[in-house]
């Protein structure tokens, strides 16, 4: 039992991607609606942005702005790279979106079934 | 000058293409048809420059850029040895090729889209040659979303069902692309580093970790999204059948080749050898999954009537072919797998030319309407016959080439059952393509019509050279082989 | 300025914090190397300043300041900045991006700094530009 | 001496904000209707925000950062009406219901019919 | 421990609380107001977050946010009024 | 004619209100940052600088500017008082609320001085402004009667009469 308490209290990063990585998963396969799923689909992608940024923790470091003090930073490289990564997430969720827009002047509708009735209808 | 700036030939490869994409709205709003032109141009470009590159890799051997002049851990590294070089020149090659042939077949297919079409096809080439010459692994998944990026739009901008397949497609390739991204997080967790040679230096201390295996397990799977290995698949075949043929054709002949090629690099450079030779499962597991890839691609392509669809399954047979040379992992299965990168690429652009070509000049998608195609576009359909006699694997092509060593792979490695999957799925791409040729060649054509309806020549072209190479690339495959050898060796006597 | 009697309260504000909006925008674009600022945050403020506009006075007005092929013009011309920042060091001894190597101060440090600023620069133009043009074809209706 | 009592009236500054800031929130979530929960959400920040940072200035003193939190201030203070006017008039043009007392009894009745609650809008 | 990192936890209670009225709705508007008065909050939790950690850098921050909670609430509610952004 | 005259005067106000803006923003005071600072703040001001500043007239703008200075200290109270208020409804245990929407008219003229009004009533107790004519009539939706009591008293009410008396629009407030 206090093992079980001992992991959740030190792992508890890995838990939370994990759990926030599982509901987006579900987001994106479970749900009809094309626009919950592209919310799922960022959930997913957040979800390894925390898991970088939290490998890249050191106790008791600050983010890594330079200041004259003598301080402990954070490892900056995985937020350098996070920094790349959110900007690929927030491009992919452009072309997503524009994608839904035209999707729906389409076929009248962001609900996957009615899309694929639609399809088959031609 | 030329000597210094000949140091620089990686980057410029790069920046050539970043600048070439993004100067694209700026010619395009001289003159719209100027943006074909200026796309053939700057692949052209990195054409001739990955030429150089790999004729320098083979002559020289590793070639080592630091972008920033920052040095490796710490820097972002390109590095081409030959492995590298090879795809560089197949990937350089089609997109060449598919610039020149997409100037007619894109005007015709999407018109008045020219601007966004070939920024995005810049793009797209940019990122997949950066994806192959990097040596830095989060460099590699930058340049993997870039391209995908593009390749979403590209495939969205085809018919009304494209937007459906496009979504899926992004989708898929989302959830890869994080995998990918969680794999590397984990390699970088426990090593420290995100330089490909640093990561090698310091993986094997560390096989015992199960984090290590976790985080291989994500990159294998997230790549197989990317490459369409047969059970995560989905996306291919509806975003191949809608998007417009030159993208089609681009996408098959190099995508796909690009993720086999991370694979590749994953698997025995960064990993290495050794790792597999202690959990063989994972060799196993591939092998199967691919064996199973190409009987379902065959099969569901001989059940497809889509010329395009079917072209699209049997890519996703052939693919498994590739992955079945990675997983048996010896001298002629290896050489065999980059041997059948550069024939299926050159096979599949050129067959997915000439349904474009037919889809131009006919408007027929379909293989039942392909009646007595062979006296209406003769040269097409030649290309076509030496594609498919290619594809199936017949003598002296290079297709034929690649199986066989494959297939002596797989016996060299005792796996009977494979070398059986082997000749069984070359009967079926025989039955699939015979009843292409059977309507083209046998077929009575109604309407009676005579020759000379060929496409225009600027289509006709790479497709006839693309044919005209898989021909060729089975003479001169020894070449290939030889040069194959000398990375095949660093790999297998530098991993045992 | 269609609608008169509606929206005054937004309008009248919005005229008052456009400028200031964009200022600020420039503000942290320009201050990169020194403050958390730099070119996409920058960029989204910038953008975010002219979609204010957009929104309160019309899609017109805006496009007028800023027609759509200005916006393709800027996002081009933000990734050539980059890009030919680089090239230049290539040509000036250095590798690629190497901006020590860029005779703009006498210390390497320095011109390296003022190197990045100006990347910085293009990148908060190509930010803006492309934030925009994603406004922009998500606003107008039918192709 | 001086610095603790910058201190405390820094403190006080900070609860007095906190306290509106929670009773704006309380406030959001007690009142019954979407009109009246703009009363609490646009006034207590508006206030909350200005005191908190007011407080931030007292402990920071007369500098650079100090004019950038009055910048703040300013910000909070002339945007905060505006976006609430903006959801407001949002909220009116589309139709959406009040709450009334003379309308309570019906609302009722209604809601307990429909479990959808009656201020649901299209949107 | 710095004092302020108190006003920090009263700050995350406020916002829970309002986080409450943001999930279970019941309409649209609600949501919108929820999420203004929580942009809010951040604005002021990231003020006092560059005192607990003294980086008075994040105060540019602050106004960012100040500034994109301000657009995106006006932005919402244009679009909700008129059914499109710009008309 | 006379706009052109005028024209110089805004963009004059409007490039120093706003360059002052990016030096105290900045906080540094060296040549690369301030030129930075010239260029872009004339840039905004040069595209802006029509609507950024409407009153045309100089003296006006001063006046203006100081009478708004010493408005605010009053609307502070006023808006204290309004909290305190609405504080009181939400943690009473009843709730006496009672919303509705008044209409009241405040004789102000220009648009500037209606928003000042408006974003006034807004910060004040119970009252939030839903709309307002071009002929200078509120909506104002207000939580309960007794706090908007204030607007509808008498016409125009205290606070436009102070708000109109900033914009030199009406005369000063007395009691």
């Amino acid at each position: 039992m206090l093992d079980v308490i001992d992991v959740i209290l030190t792992k508890y990063n890995y838990i939370i991607y994990m759990s926030l990585m599982t509901l987006g998963l579900y987001g994106m396969i479970g749900k009809s609606n094309l626009i919950k799923k592209l919310i799922g689909m960022s959930v997913f992608q957040y979800s390894i942005f925390l898991f970088y940024i939290s490998i890249a923790d050191v106790e008791g470091g600050i983010a890594p702005i330079l200041v004259e003090r003598e301080v402990t930073y954070t490892n900056p490289l995985p937020h350098v790279l996070i920094l790349t990564a959110i900007v690929v997430a927030v491009s992919t969720l452009a072309v997503g979106l524009s994608l839904v827009i035209r999707i729906y002047r389409e076929f009248g509708s962001v609900d996957e079934n009615k899309i694929l009735m639609r399809l088959k209808d031609d | 000058m030329i000597e210094e700036l000949s140091n620089h030939l990686p980057i410029l490869l790069i920046v050539s293409g970043l600048i070439g994409a993004f100067l694209t709205p700026l010619i395009g709003l001289i003159r719209r048809e100027l943006c074909s032109f200026w796309a053939s141009f700057i692949t052209l470009i990195q054409f001739s420059i990955s030429i150089f590159l790999f004729y320098q890799a083979v002559q020289v051997g590793r070639i080592s850029y630091w972008l920033g002049g920052w040095e490796p851990p710490w820097g972002i590294e390109y590095a081409i040895d030959i492995l590298n070089g090879f795809v560089l020149v197949v990937v350089s090659t089609i997109c060449l090729s598919v610039a020149i042939y997409g100037r007619k077949s894109l005007l015709k297919e999407v018109p008045g889209k020219e601007i966004q079409l070939y920024t995005l096809y810049i793009l797209l080439c940019t990122g997949m040659l950066g994806i192959i010459i990097t040596g830095d692994v989060f460099n590699l998944y930058v340049f993997l979303e870039i391209s995908s990026l593009a390749a979403y739009a590209l495939v969205a901008v085809g018919d009304r069902n494209s937007l459906v397949a496009s979504f899926n497609y992004m989708i898929m390739g989302t959830v890869s692309a994080c995998f990918i991204l969680l794999g590397i997080g984990y390699l970088y967790l426990m090593t420290g580093t995100l330089n490909m040679a640093d990561l090698s230096r310091l993986l094997p201390p560390l096989y015992d970790r199960p984090a290590i295996l976790i985080g291989l397990a994500l990159l294998i799977v997230g790549l197989s999204i990317k490459t369409a290995l047969f059970p995560l698949h989905t996306w291919l075949p509806d975003a191949y059948t809608h998007s417009p043929s030159a993208i089609s054709a681009l996408l098959s002949g190099t995508f796909t080749k690009v993720g086999i090629y991370v694979l590749m690099r994953f698997i025995f450079s960064i990993f290495g050898l050794e790792y597999f030779l202690r959990n063989t499962d994972i060799f196993t597991f591939l092998g199967w999954v691919a064996s199973a890839g190409i009987i379902f691609g065959a099969i569901m392509a001989i059940a497809q009537d889509d010329f395009k669809r079917m072209l699209a399954y049997s890519s996703i047979s052939q693919i498994g072919y590739i992955a079945l040379g990675i997983s048996l992992a010896n001298n002629f299965a290896l050489a065999g797998s980059l041997l059948h990168i550069f024939g299926h690429s050159l096979m599949k652009t050129g067959l997915f030319m000439v349904a474009g070509a037919v889809i131009y000049s006919k408007g027929i998608k379909r293989v039942s309407q392909l009646e007595g195609m062979g006296n209406v576009m003769p040269f097409t359909m030649g290309a076509f016959l030496i594609g498919a006699l290619s594809m199936i694997g017949i003598p002296p092509t290079i297709g034929f080439v690649s199986k066989y060593l494959i297939l002596l792979g797989a016996v060299e490695n005792g796996e009977w059952v494979f070398a059986a999957v082997i000749l069984f799925s070359s009967l079926l791409t025989a039955a699939y393509f015979w009843r292409v040729f059977e309507k083209v060649y046998f077929g009575e054509n109604k309407k009676e019509e005579k020759a000379g309806k060929e496409a225009p020549l600027s289509m006709l072209l790479p497709t006839i050279i693309l044919a005209i190479l898989s021909l060729v690339g089975g003479f001169l495959a020894p070449m290939f082989i030889r040069v194959f050898e000398l990375w095949i060796g660093g790999v297998i006597l530098g991993g045992v | 300025m269609r609608e008169t009697g509606r929206g005054i309260i937004l309008r009248t504000n919005a005229k008052f914090m456009v400028p200031f909006i964009l200022l600020w925008g420039l503000y942290v674009l320009t201050h990169g190397t020194s403050g958390p600022g730099g070119g996409f945050q920058a960029g989204v403020v910038l953008a975010a300043g002219f979609i204010l506009y957009a929104v309160v006075f019309g899609l017109e007005d805006t496009q007028k300041i800023f027609p759509f092929k200005v916006v393709l013009v800027i996002a081009s011309l933000g990734v050539s900045i980059y890009a030919w920042i680089g090239v230049f060091a290539i040509v000036c001894g250095g590798n690629f991006l190497e901006y020590g190597k860029i005779p703009l101060a006498h210390e390497a440090a320095e011109s390296s700094k003022l190197g990045i600023e100006m990347v910085e620069i293009g990148i908060g133009l190509t930010v803006m530009a492309i934030m925009l043009s994603i406004f922009y074809t998500f606003v107008q209706r039918g192709d | 001496m001086i610095e603790a009592i910058k201190l405390a009236i820094t403190v006080a500054f900070l609860l007095a904000g906190s306290f509106f800031l929670v009773t704006g929130s309380l406030g959001i979530v007690r009142f019954p209707d979407t009109y009246s929960r703009m009363h609490a959400a646009g006034k207590c920040d508006t206030l909350g925000v200005s005191l908190m940072l007011i407080g931030f200035i007292i402990y920071q003193g007369l500098d650079l950062v100090s004019v950038k939190l009055i910048l703040i201030i300013l910000f909070v203070f002339f945007t905060g009406p505006v976006a609430v006017n903006a959801i407001i008039r949002a909220a009116i043009n589309s139709g959406h219901k009040m709450w009334t007392v003379e309308g309570w009894k019906e609302w009722k009745k209604e809601r307990i019919e429909s479990s959808e609650g009656l201020n649901d809008t299209s949107g | 421990m710095s004092i302020f990192e108190i006003f920090l936890y009263i700050l995350l209670i406020t916002t829970s609380i309002v986080l409450y009225r943001v999930i279970k709705g019941p309409s649209l508007f609600d949501r919108i107001v929820g999420i203004n008065a929580i942009g809010t909050k951040t604005i002021l939790m990231i003020v006092v977050i560059s005192y607990v950690f003294e980086r008075p850098s994040f105060l540019d921050i602050a106004l960012l946010y100040a500034i994109l909670n301000f657009i995106g609430s006006i932005v919402i509610s244009i679009y909700i009024e008129r059914g499109g952004v710009t008309e | 004619m006379e706009k052109r005259s005028f024209g110089g005067f805004s963009l004059l106000i409007s490039f120093v209100v706003l360059y002052l803006f990016w030096i105290l923003n900045s906080g540094r005071l060296e040549l690369l940052y301030l030129s930075m600072g010239v260029i872009c703040s004339f840039a905004i001001a040069y595209i802006f600088h029509e609507i950024f500043v409407p009153i045309k007239e100089p003296k006006a703008a001063f006046r203006t500017a100081f009478r708004f200075l010493l408005y605010i200290p009053w609307l502070f109270y006023q808006i204290i008082l309004a909290n305190l208020d609405v504080a009181k409804r939400v943690l009473h245990p009843a709730m006496p609320i009672d919303p509705q929407i008044i209409v009241f008219p405040s004789k102000l003229k220009s648009e500037l001085s209606m928003t000042t009004l408006g974003n006034s009533i807004t910060l004040t107790p119970g009252t939030i402004t839903v709309d307002i004519d071009p002929d200078g009539t509120f909506y104002v939706h207000c939580i309960a009667r007794e706090p908007a009591e204030f607007l509808l008293s008498e016409v125009p009410c205290e606070m436009a009469t102070r708000v109109g008396y900033v914009f030199g629009e009406l005369p000063r407030w007395k009691k």
